[in-house]
């Protein structure tokens, strides 16, 4: 036996995709948590079915899961992927477009035959017909060789079958050079109820290791080395999850219960299961008969003194207007988080977009000002809404928080931070019965004081008519109303002193600025990398804060001769950023329930920089 | 953790539990219904009431949507929340979820409650959060000038039903009962006495508590509950129902209700034929009986029937919250947030 | 004026009133619920229903909301609306007042129907506008993954419901019977005989009808009707109403309800004490009989009562709008828009 | 007796006042009329209380009627009054404020007692007390007089009381030299079943006239000749009666049913009252139990084949946006009337604002461009309306026509069209059931057809789904869902193609382009016709459609070197326009819940002028 050839690789996407009962979820979370242990940067993409048991078989079927790793700074799940692991026809194409030129493919043989090809409408075998010619093609017979594992150990059928998967994992640890140690651990805990099962998938992964170790077949192997991320404990984390231990983080510092009222739907109802798992945590989670109700079950919560929350997606968004304007006038505290989808109307209800912004900012009747921040990534969705929750109680205001189906499902390592290094949250209770008025205003801040019922002396009565400058009574006056309108929007607007000032990333000014939002953070930042990386005279925005902007963000820019702005919608943030500066400004907008590929910005770029050059 | 908010409780030194007269629930705002409005009894029964039990008005908050009797919070020194229309229910339920201890009443309309409010309304009954619910019936979109209401009769003239109204109305009772009320009562605004001790029933129920309120609007629909408010004519078209005592009504008390299997009948008691011993004895507690009784109304010549219809126990949504809060903590202990956010598959990078 | 729409209709010519098969009600798309999954014998069972009343399918029209149970409408060779959840009997409601013409059935789950739309579910129920509306029942929200609905029973265990649901549930009969309904009936997916009748019964009713069927979701709630549907068991758990006839049931059917006052209970038959003369006879146009049986639930021993539980005739919405219509062209003549405009105070500038 | 100098004047601002019982309504309705009839330009506001019945005599009680009339084009119903006639101390007290310093008090001397005076919180009366100084008192004892008038009918004293108004109404048609007639023939149909009611009003009317002919109390009458307005029939309108004209109108030239599904909100309900009563004019109407059955219902009916309406207004519209997606998705014929409303939330319900523009614009999940439309003028309401249902029934697409509270409640002259003038509208209806594909589209317009049930062949299904281009079945294909975004939003641009271009009065290019929508138009018109008169380089635009913008938009504002936008509200259409161009912006916001008066707009300009010069 020759020993194996290691080369060393910067950074490295793969993607496993099976029938959806071929545990490819599994697969490909162990293999991204191992790459993660060993320090690797990751960044992952489940990809699974909507309907909710598609036929076995069929492409509608396909389960996929998506890693890119590396030892550089990795902030998207990967344009391309280098290598596809297919357990059957299916799985390969559905995702072949997936696949780099000149990349490899992980077929397990066994899982072609006739009715297989015939289900996935291949009308030849592509292992056999030539089609594959511009791929590595790796034909294994994995079922076969996990039968041949097992076959002393009396397992039913089933459950071999079932196992196969981590035949396919234990040869990427191989030729990935990682260590099986970690998925052996977390087989003997998941099974460890069932010893058999510990035996079987232990062994299995051990075959595909050696298998790969063994045979011929392959005269490779890889090595990535750890990327410089920060030291740390680390774990993965989904969007969702990440938002919910973000809004329990705020709850904690701001010392408060919190209370999430939702309605489900796609793709936000990971917020509510996650979160009614905590019962003894100070979390309390209300399922209400509609989004309108979740949206004034938290105002009245609010009312009460919670943290109050409630967490839904586009078409549930919708229908949060109107109460959205009574929290604005009655100034109470309350987050809004919008998992956004493809839209309009139902839509896309398990595709991703960014085209709910201007509905945001704008979608409910009157001057209703509202802050708005979006989370940049799957761990971010921690900080997002850890944020929203802050400036929420402190500003006495609804704050929307924009994510999106792709970093709400997507997941990535997090640094877990210690909950006493968090900022604190201070809530303006008011504090003398005798000076008390429910609209008097902090002069600094313009916020009004939150009296929380059960206290005497602070009774008093909120609504959603227009109110009397301090005392909170129902006025008509024309000049009050004016004052209140425009006292309400300067509370927002005083925002500006608090959070940070934008800062771009590459040429402090030059050519051209990429400005962004939201989840198209990752795919942004690679392509200006890679440009700045070229020498070109680029840089790279990301907002955060989407109402009000950040004070310096007019100056900023204006170092640039041109900006461009993609985004998942058609234009919403360039129209906002139109409305503010007179640069040439282009846009590059995708529509397709997908992320970007940074390769499709960074050709954008090149475009735009052909042109204004 | 102790929330901000219990310090808070704690810290304010609380007003001596002393005894509360009316005076104390007006606030200084001047109410400003029509004159002869139905709605100024019933915030005068209202304030009366919340005086004889003593609640502190800083345990109170009274919650409504908008209409006329929407207003009302205005007018009641408590905690208070004038929300949007039709989601009286739904801030309330938000209210009492995150706040058990505060005592939550909900002032809602036949628009406000019934019609874009119905969905809330039920969903509350069947979950049977501890809140009140008084709902003002003047059959009638009042603060709107004039449209007809779910509860409007069917034919009845109004500003949109110009021929005469062609929806079919709800019987608020029966549909309360049909959701799964374990509270349900009718009263009205010129029956102080009777509108008192509806109040203090619905408030002494643990539960949702759900409370028709017969109240004249005299301006766009006078007059719709006269025959149950004019003390002539009114013993022969209203029916009050006593738990544990027959159904007698009639001016000189001659009338009673009967039930020939489960189809009811009047009975005259001074025909010689019949006595008292062949009425129904009425019984919050059967659900048949209450729905039985409150779809008298579908009977044109039978009596209305007022006072409780059901009152039955069942857990409601906030201590079975609270239980399963208090087994969460004794089964895995008061939560750690830090504890939970390094649990699960975690690794360390130097 | 005749309208456009109307011109059309008499333009196109008409099919032949030829004799439909179910097929003809089968539209291209291939149904993609999961395999085993209930909603696949409803369809079946409506197509045969629709075949055998032999209503073309161009009159037709389904409307539905969002749901597993709401992608009905792609599977059926009809004119047909996938809406937005919650709002497809509003939908439905405005279509069939606009067009009486058309025959139109509502698909809706118990979340579509009862959750978010359980408003517009009572006010069409009151309102009778003439159609036919189908609540496929499963207990869960499927097409979202499983978490609890207005219909799951206390203390499931779900995903949004770890700890089990502390609501209770409704009683969609006997919410249905509150609020006014004309027409309701209960069935089951795995009784396709028995599902085909009603859907007729419902059919032929005027006004609106609503019928709850139990849909087994087979990935999110497996079972909850087993004791319905299992043919071992299914006859001691399940009652069937008949109209005039006793209510009878157990496996040899030796099992009866009989009423003590109002009061349900269960005799045995072969206890030589009692027979079928004790038994209620039913009768579907008594509203008291029909929530008494509806809340049979309530009591643990009971068995669920299938079959038509009310249908009684009250004019339908449309027919009194038509005859609004009508009396008003009858008194004023049909509407001219030029006088109208030209009427009341006018004045000639030269 | 001296006979009375007469004076020619151009325009006169006349201010009817008294308590909610007194009349002053139908005083103002009278007056407004003959001033019509006799060829003057006219333009009126109503203003009464927003409480059902406010108490007798107090501030809140009070209910006024404003006229404008004159010899030229009125726009407004005139910023301040030159006479105000008051029937009680709150009258005067609520309306002195409208009053232009040296204009004419009327004052009934017997309304202001003691105990009245002490309703309107004045502790002396003004009448004596010299605080009214700047103006020219007129007392006259109108309640003795007209008792006088009627002392030997025998009539109740409630009678005599409620007919003083037309004694006030008969002396303002002395002074303004108008007919008795119209009004005397108005009585005599109002009360035609109570003659003694015909006799006693007429007898007052007539002894108010008689009263300034021969009293020395007035010195002058005045003169106001006849504008040139075209020249047609015309008679009053408010403008919900207006937009419900518009719809029926609209229904008349498609030859369809007209479907309104509404919910009653204020100031919005009147348009559902109106039609409600022409079930004999193929007209339904539908009062739902709440805005989004409202307008799911309409979809539905839409549907079927009707041309379908839902009114509201600001919270109400707020509660639509949900279901206007799924008319977009399902490109449905649907017209959405906001008459907005003072907000945020319930606001200020009985007032007027134009803060829901960007919502009209964007308030929805996801892409759904919408157009919208928005209309200028009471009597404008009629062809706004009209607009609307054209270009949803022609182009297959909900409409949001935006009417307000001022222009909804208030009223002016409507020349009657001749509905066979109006244009036809020419539903697309699909004709050849082989080639029937729902979404297959017309090239140019881009239009899906309309196939309504009943009619075999056509049998289809619709959804809020993404769907496939021509097919319409379910899709979830990316590049699809890209596609039909693009198409969805390319129909509404190329409604560019045919609506009018945009034309600026005034110099067409200059220093100021005033820009402006909605009701403002009268306020505007009125305050650049004043500049222009003065010599200033400015013109005015008004946007009718704020979406589509016209084709013109900005090849036109191009020619100025700065742009004016007042607004009531904080700058919402002044932010569109900032996106499209690079001129400098200046904004007038107004959010008092009243209209602009016209000198609020012209001192913007001189300040404008000043500062750009
Ligand atoms: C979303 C919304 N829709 C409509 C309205 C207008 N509105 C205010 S009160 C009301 C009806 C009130 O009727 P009810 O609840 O019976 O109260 P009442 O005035 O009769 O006491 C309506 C339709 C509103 N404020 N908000
Ligand atoms: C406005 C809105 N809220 C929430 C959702 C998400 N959603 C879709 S279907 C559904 C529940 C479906 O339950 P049910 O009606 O019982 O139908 P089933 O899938 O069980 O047949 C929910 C919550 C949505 N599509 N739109
Ligand atoms: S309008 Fe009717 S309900 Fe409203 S305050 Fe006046 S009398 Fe009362
Ligand atoms: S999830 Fe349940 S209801 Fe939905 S298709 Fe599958 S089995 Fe049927
Ligand atoms: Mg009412
Ligand atoms: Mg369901």
């Amino acid at each position: 036996m020759t020993p194996k050839k290691i080369e060393k690789v910067n950074d490295v996407t793969i993607r496993f995709a099976g029938d959806s009962g071929d545990g490819i979820q599994i697969t490909g979370t162990q293999f991204a948590n191992t790459t993660a242990i060993l320090g690797n940067d990751v960044s992952t993409l489940p990809d699974y079915p909507a309907e909710i048991r598609a036929p076995q078989g069929t492409l509608g079927g396909v389960s996929g899961f998506q890693i890119h790793f590396g030892s550089t700074e990795i902030n998207t799940p990967g344009d391309m992927c280098d290598v596809l692991v297919v357990m059957n026809p299916a799985a390969l194409k559905a995702n072949l477009q997936y696949l780099e030129k000149g990349g490899s493919i992980i077929a397990n043989s066994d899982g072609f035959n006739e009715r297989s090809l015939a289900l996935a409408e291949y009308s030849s075998n592509p292992l056999r017909d030539g089609s594959l010619s511009h791929y590595h093609v790796y034909e294994i017979n994995i079922t076969k060789l996990t039968e041949q594992a097992l076959c002393d150990l009396n397992l039913p059928p089933k459950v071999i079958e079932r196992s196969k998967n981590f035949f396919a994992l234990g040869l990427m640890f191989w030729m990935y050079n990682r260590p099986l140690e970690p998925t052996l651990k977390w087989i003997r805990e998941k099974f460890s109820k069932k010893p058999e099962l510990i035996e079987a998938n232990s062994r299995v992964l051990k075959a595909g290791w050696n298998f790969g170790e063994t045979t011929e077949v392959f005269k490779v192997r890889y090595e990535v080395a750890p990327a410089r991320v920060a030291p740390g404990k680390y774990r993965n984390i989904t969007g969702n999850q990440a938002t919910a231990f973000g809004l329990m983080a705020a709850a904690h510092r701001a010392q408060l219960e919190l209370f999430l009222a939702s309605y489900p739907i796609t793709p936000a109802s990971d917020i509510l299961h996650e979160l009614s798992n905590y019962k003894n945590y100070n979390v309390k989670t209300f399922q209400c008969e509609d989004e309108i109700a979740a949206i004034t079950a938290a105002i009245g919560a609010s009312f009460g003194g919670a943290l109050a929350v409630t967490s839904t997606s586009g078409p549930g968004f919708s229908l949060k207007a109107e109460a959205l304007g009574l929290a604005v006038m009655t100034e109470l505290p309350l987050v809004v988080i919008n998992v956004q989808r493809g839209g309009p109307s139902t839509g896309l209800p398990t595709k991703t977009e960014q085209a709910d912004l201007l509905q945001a900012l704008y979608g409910r009747n009157g001057e209703a000002s509202v802050p708005v921040i979006a989370a940049l990534s799957p761990s971010d969705c921690f900080s997002a809404a850890f944020e929203a929750c802050k400036i929420a109680i402190e500003a006495m205001t609804p704050v929307i928080l924009l994510t999106d189906g792709y970093i709400g499902n997507g997941s990535e390592p997090w640094l877990i931070p210690d909950i006493h290094s968090l900022p604190t949250i201070e809530p303006y209770y008011p504090d003398d019965p005798k000076k008390f008025k429910p609209y008097m205003r902090n002069e600094t801040t313009l916020v009004r004081p939150w009296a929380i019922p059960g206290i005497p002396g602070f009774e008093h009565r909120i609504g959603g008519l227009e109110k009397k400058e301090n005392t909170g009574e129902i006025s008509y006056d024309p000049v009050n109303h004016e004052r209140m309108t425009r006292l309400r929007t300067e509370k927002i607007m005083r925002l500006q002193d608090r959070i940070p000032l934008a800062t771009a990333e590459g040429h402090t000014q030059g050519d051209l600025l990429v400005i962004g939002w939201g989840s198209t953070f990752g795919a942004i930042r690679t392509a200006v990398q890679k440009q700045l990386d070229k020498g070109k005279s680029v840089a790279h925005l990301h907002l955060r804060y989407l109402n009000p902007f950040p004070k310096n963000f007019s100056k900023l820019i204006s170092q640039y001769k041109a900006i461009l702005v993609p985004e998942l919608n058609l234009g919403q943030l360039a129209q906002l950023i139109r409305a503010r500066c007179r640069l040439p400004i282009y846009q590059l907008n995708k529509v397709q329930g997908l992320p970007f590929r940074s390769v499709e910005i960074e050709q954008k770029i090149e475009e735009v920089l052909r042109g204004i050059a | 953790m102790v929330t901000r908010v219990q310090t808070l409780l704690n810290t304010f030194s609380f007003a001596q539990n002393k005894p509360y007269t009316p005076k104390d629930y007006r606030s200084k705002e001047e109410p400003r219904w029509c004159p002869g409005c139905g709605n100024y009894s019933i915030l005068t029964q209202v304030q009366k009431v919340l005086a004889d039990l003593s609640v502190p008005p800083y345990r109170l908050a009274f919650v409504s949507g908008i209409g006329c009797s929407s207003r009302f919070p205005y007018y009641i020194n408590t905690y208070g929340f004038h929300g949007i229309h039709g989601r009286a229910i739904a801030i309330a339920s938000g209210l009492k979820i995150a706040r058990p201890d505060i005592t939550v009443w909900v002032i809602t309309g036949d628009g406000d409650g019934l019609s874009i409010g119905g969905n809330h309304f039920i969903h509350a009954l069947r979950r049977n959060i501890d809140i009140n619910i008084l709902l003002f019936n003047n059959q009638i979109y009042a603060l709107t000038k004039g449209q007809y209401s779910p509860t409007s009769e069917h034919g009845a003239i109004t500003k949109s039903s110009p021929d005469g109204v062609i929806d079919y109305p709800f019987n608020p009772v029966a549909l309360a009962i049909g959701a799964n009320s374990t509270f349900v009562a009718r009263t009205i605004d010129r029956d102080p006495r009777h509108l008192q001790n509806m109040l203090k029933r619905a408030a002494m129920h643990k539960g949702t508590s759900f409370i028709e309120i017969y109240q004249n609007c005299n301006v766009f629909n006078d007059g719709v509950f006269d025959r149950f408010s004019n003390k002539e004519i009114r013993d022969d078209y209203a029916l009050f129902l006593e738990h544990g005592k027959p159904l007698i009504f009639g001016k000189n008390r001659n009338k009673a209700i009967r039930l020939n299997g489960y189809i009811p009948e009047i009975i005259s008691l001074d025909d010689g034929k019949h006595s008292t011993s062949d009425a129904v004895i009425y019984n919050e507690q059967d659900t048949t009986l209450a729905f039985l009784i409150a779809t008298l109304s579908n009977h044109p010549n039978m009596p209305r029937p007022f006072g409780v219809f059901l009152d039955i126990t069942r857990t409601t949504y906030e201590t079975e919250l609270l239980e399963q809060i208090e087994s969460a903590i004794t089964k895995n202990g008061k939560g750690d947030v830090n504890e939970l956010f390094n649990s699960g598959d975690t690794w360390i990078i130097q």
